[in-house]
């Protein structure tokens, strides 16, 4: 991109793009424990909704592993990211504690917002983590308000911000992507399509489902990368970065993908067929795809992906024992933390 | 009489409104094919086609502007808000577009139209969706306001805001759509905007309340009848226009008057009733008003926070017996 | 265009589309009388702002003439408009008495709205015209939904929906293409691109100018159109008229004219140089083009456009006079059309 | 002590704030080529440069959550709206993103941004252009919300709510900008927020107010002083929090309140004072409070209407006299 008055290009690289460079088995390891941790932990915390330990809503994030953990690895500290109320596996991705995502998801003292804030709002401003919103859209001007920071700044940090492709409808997106365009913010908005918003599919959202294009009028280039392939996002994600590094304005990312689950824990997901889910899980599954990559390498076999399993079951079940156990917040905290100190 | 839910009262009076008037329609997100995001519009999508009920993308701003301007242009509207959290990010056009016109056009343009959702707590869905709005929307003329406790009410008030010629917001609680209560069985069971049900006579003191809280000060005034303190419950129902009327004649009798609300208190409905009967009724009142209204804080998630929060029957009860000692 | 589904061209069709079909003397001669009185009541309305007569805000449409005049000419009985603040014109256009609106600037009690709405909130329902809105973009949704309810009684009408060049990169206008695109809805959406938000010109609003081309995402297509030729404007909006009659969804027309006046009567507009405003002026005034139309075919002469201004000056002063002597609204009214009545 | 105009007062307090501190920047429409809608930013593109004054387009909610990301991001905006009309489009940003996040996060993540702009009523610009939304803001935990009348206030405390950790809503009012008033000659002049000011001693009647409206209650205290009614005036200035002593101390020794607000009564500021008042000071009041505001009704251009629709000095007097017969 030229310069911002250029009509910007945007490119559908589909599935196949960025998953063919030489990944080292390290990374391939790295990428599988990391997506296998946030799926045992979704499941976890599925499990003891079911239970009762956890309440209100709560939107897991199983089926779309590979686009937090591909994208989180082309960051360096002191980038931001920012999302939606789906942010379990964001706070994972930026380093949180098990123990205290999940305290939070139960509500209890030790949860990292004191349990104030429940499933939809965690925030781990040490790993750059910055929510955890529950308005669908809202998060978008405030990551681009992150990029406006970096920007006022001039260090070269980038702000990642994640919106679903309900999300993609909503005005202020599209007045963010205005105002990072004309000023030329360092943002990658990354619209995570898992096709669905709650029951409405993309198709009865929009009557153009090219959501990469939709930075196009205000002058940001779009792309369509297979969220389900955790190589493609890290590819196409450090490029987003390098541009935004480079000063070179705003960057959109479409991640193809797809949520196994309800929409929340509450959705009986009517509007979908059995088969349609199963088709994906079978042929598309982001972890499966690292795994069959370990395997077919020769980096992996089945005892020690067991052995892999097992580390990741015994640090969930250790967050969920600890979260489980851990007090409720002591009732004088109702009264804290509505004002900040100065 | 048969016994409906609120969910169901709701749906029944759309239903029946849709049927007797062609120009009224649904619109809202999840309102078609999924049914409601919490069921209320079971069925609509089935009995009266998509051109009637309508999903729309999660675009309130855009989408409570079409339905207003459907409305100026003579359809009849009911713009349903997943919660009234996200109708925020409408307000502007409920406030400036919808609420003004008739007035700036000096009478030439009205916009018949509802916005209903869930209006409130839920149960632990923390601060962004657990706002009340009664006193934001009281707070503007132009505006009617109704907020029904029993599903009676619900099925007469909603029928009434469909066949109002101005903006109606329908303030209802997703608690309380499970809740089963007798309903008139006629179509043509409509209760006016504007009047307040006492819903239990007593003569200590008087409780104005609205919404789930009802139920909860019905709870607080059978705890507090058999410690002798008989309470007077009123169902405010509609928060604008306010049937200051009815709880005026209530205080002349008991001179004693709790507001409860679950919405934060500054500037609230309590404090519009307080002030309202301090101006009206001042030399009537044995003692000052108490407000109940849920904690000056944003809703925390936690279990143990979130019920401590909120006003309880307890809480309630306890304000009549500091009152009426 | 085929389908919703299928991306939309936009077109650019500069400074000359449209003017070369051949146009009748009566036409010419009505278009030049329509704009010569939006101009001179326009003028009349400043001169009595700056009399005190007019209070609060007064944003003129001079300049601006051929848009609404040319694109009046392209509607039918039940048809709709709506526009912003600027709206006076609109007024006029749609056939509104000239001394009801004169009136309701100097808020008096036969203005068009009792003087409750002054400048910014006029509306004429028999005249096909809602207003009049005081909040960019907000009218938007609003047109939208007129379309909404012409394609809800399955009749052939359209909505015919103004707003500037700042209003178009408000987000509830975006909002508004998706559903309207969705939905294909018969909305015709025109921004009237006269350069400037206030002090802000496009250029410093926005990295990509064409704004024409702010629906296509959403499967909307867009035309630029010269706003100051009023028969491209006419033109044009036969097309678009045309092809949402036909059913087949919104149309964006893109009308690149110029305000003379500053924004509104308190503004200095220092934003731009005298020269600009002269340069266009005396190059692309959409009357005097009617003018040297008229004349060059030997339809008009000196003396009879005399006349013709003559009839216009009178019919404006006119009103003006009647809004100077009519009398305020009776204190009563105050507490008036708060509510309809069922 | 300098003679400046509110205008003058308030760009000084940018202006200082942002020399001593480069975290500082204000960004809305018009601020800065134009120097302000209404010139308030007169100067500041010249002194700080287009990194830290900085146009926007006309997209509320979007430059809003900008501001309120930056601010997350460890900045301190200064955020302009036109007037707090427009401030409807990002009211949800206001109150979901900025008030509430603090709270949600325990603590973790703080939003020091301030929110400034005209509020209320203009000169005739009709209903869309002049609501107060001093009750709506004053409403919401996690807000602070100020409105000063006075050239010195208005700079102390936008200084005070420039270094505050937390959102400040900060409404200004347009007519008050071209006033002038002494104000303190030094970098050093805060006024913090919470503490009202007695501006006019008196022994009669207590009457409370803020912004536009403490100059017609000392035009009506002049009047009133003529008549033997001394009138105690209490500037609000900052509306959450209110400082409820101050008030309460007055009415001890007044034993009558007036509250007097421009905009709506309905859940108004005015209710708010009511209803606390005679919670804690009841067995003071020797009459019942008065609320004076704006009729309700969305205000109309006309300009004999817009006189009546607003609350004058002779209706501040009036209902003294009412008060104190
Ligand atoms: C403004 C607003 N409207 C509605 C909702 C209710 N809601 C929560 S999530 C959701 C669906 C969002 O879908 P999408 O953006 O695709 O994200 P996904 O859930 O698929 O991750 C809706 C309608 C909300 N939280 N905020
Ligand atoms: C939401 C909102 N923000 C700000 C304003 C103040 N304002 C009124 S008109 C205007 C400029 C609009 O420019 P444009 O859309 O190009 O229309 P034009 O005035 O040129 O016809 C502004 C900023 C407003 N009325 N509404
Ligand atoms: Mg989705
Ligand atoms: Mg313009």
């Amino acid at each position: 991109m030229a310069g911002a008055k250029k009509k910007s290009k945007t490119t559908k690289s589909g599935v196949k793009q960025g998953g063919k460079a030489a990944v080292s088995r390290e990374t391939l390891e790295t990428y599988y424990r990391e997506m296998l941790m946030i799926r045992r932990f979704e499941e976890k915390a599925g499990q003891m909704y079911g239970m009762g330990l956890i309440g209100g809503f709560c939107h897991l994030y199983i089926g779309q592993e590979a686009v937090v953990t591909g994208l989180q690895h082309a960051l360096e500290p002191g980038d931001s990211v920012i999302t939606g109320y789906r942010c379990h596996a964001h706070m994972l991705a930026a380093g949180a504690d098990p123990r205290a995502v999940m305290a939070e998801l139960t509500g209890r003292a030790d949860g990292v917002s004191k349990g104030k804030g429940g499933s939809m709002h965690m925030f781990t401003p040490e790993g750059g983590f910055y929510g955890g919103h529950g308005i669908v859209g809202a998060q978008a001007p405030l990551g681009a308000g992150f990029g406006f920071a970096n920007k006022y700044r001039a260090n070269d940090r980038v702000s990642v911000t994640y919106f679903g492709d309900g999300a993609a409808n909503q005005g202020q997106v599209f007045e963010a992507f205005n105002m990072a365009a004309l000023w030329k913010l360092p943002v990658i908005f990354v619209i995570e399509n898992n096709h669905y918003a709650m029951g409405t599919s993309v198709t009865r959202s929009t009557a153009i489902q090219e959501l990469c294009q939709r930075g196009e009028a205000f002058g940001i280039p779009g792309q369509q990368v297979d969220g389900m392939d955790v190589l493609a996002v890290q590819a196409a994600s450090e490029k987003a970065v390098a541009q935004c590094r480079a000063d070179e304005g705003p960057v959109l990312l479409e991640m193809m993908t797809y949520r196994y689950r309800g929409h929340s824990m509450s959705d009986p997901a009517k509007y979908r067929t059995r088969e349609e889910v199963s088709k994906v899980r079978q042929e598309r599954d982001p972890i499966e795809h690292v795994r069959d990559m370990l395997v077919a390498a020769g980096h992996a076999d089945d005892d020690s992906l067991r052995e892999v399993d097992k580390a990741v079951k015994a640090e969930v079940n250790d967050a969920a024992e600890f979260a489980q156990n851990n007090q409720a917040p002591d009732a004088a905290e109702l009264f804290t933390d509505i004002m900040a100190e100065a | 009489m048969v016994e409906l839910t609120v969910r169901e009262a709701l749906r029944d009076a759309m239903a029946e409104e849709m049927r007797s008037d062609a120009d009224v329609f649904l619109m809202g997100e999840e309102v078609a094919e999924y049914q409601g995001a919490y069921k209320v519009s079971q069925g609509l999508l089935e009995e009266f086609g998509a051109r009637r009920v309508i999903d729309t993308p999660i675009t309130e701003a855009g989408f409570a502007g079409i339905g207003i301007g459907a409305a100026m242009a003579g359809l009849k509207p009911i713009v349903e808000f997943m919660t009234f959290n996200f109708a925020m990010q409408a307000i502007d056009q409920i406030v400036n577009s919808a609420a003004k016109t008739n007035y700036m056009s000096g009478g030439l343009v009205n916009v018949p139209i509802v916005f209903r959702g869930p209006n409130g707590a839920a149960s632990r869905v923390a601060a962004q969706h657990s706002q009340c709005y009664a006193a934001w929307y009281a707070h503007v003329p132009g505006l009617k306001v109704v907020a029904p406790f029993s599903a009676a009410d619900a099925k007469g008030l909603l029928k009434a805001a469909i066949r109002d010629p101005n903006p109606v917001i329908f303030l209802e609680n997703e608690i309380l759509y499970g809740q089963s209560f007798d309903v008139p069985d006629s179509a043509d069971h409509i209760v006016p905007i504007g009047s307040a049900n006492v819903v239990r006579p007593g003569s200590d003191v008087t409780i104005t309340t609205f919404s789930i809280m009802v139920g909860k000060a019905l709870e607080a005034a059978e705890a507090l009848a058999g410690e002798g303190i008989d309470a007077e419950i009123i169902d405010l129902r509609s928060i604008r226009p306010l049937d200051t009327e009815t709880i005026i004649t209530s205080v002349e009798k008991t001179n004693r008057l709790i507001t409860v609300e679950e919405g934060w208190p500054t500037a609230g409905i309590g404090a519009e009733i307080s002030a309202t009967v301090t101006e009206r009724a001042f030399d009537f009142l044995d003692a000052p008003v108490l407000r109940v209204g849920g904690s000056d804080v944003p809703l925390p998630y936690a279990a143990n926070l979130e019920t401590l929060a909120l006003p309880q029957a307890e809480t309630i009860a306890d304000a009549a017996r500091k009152l009426c000692r």
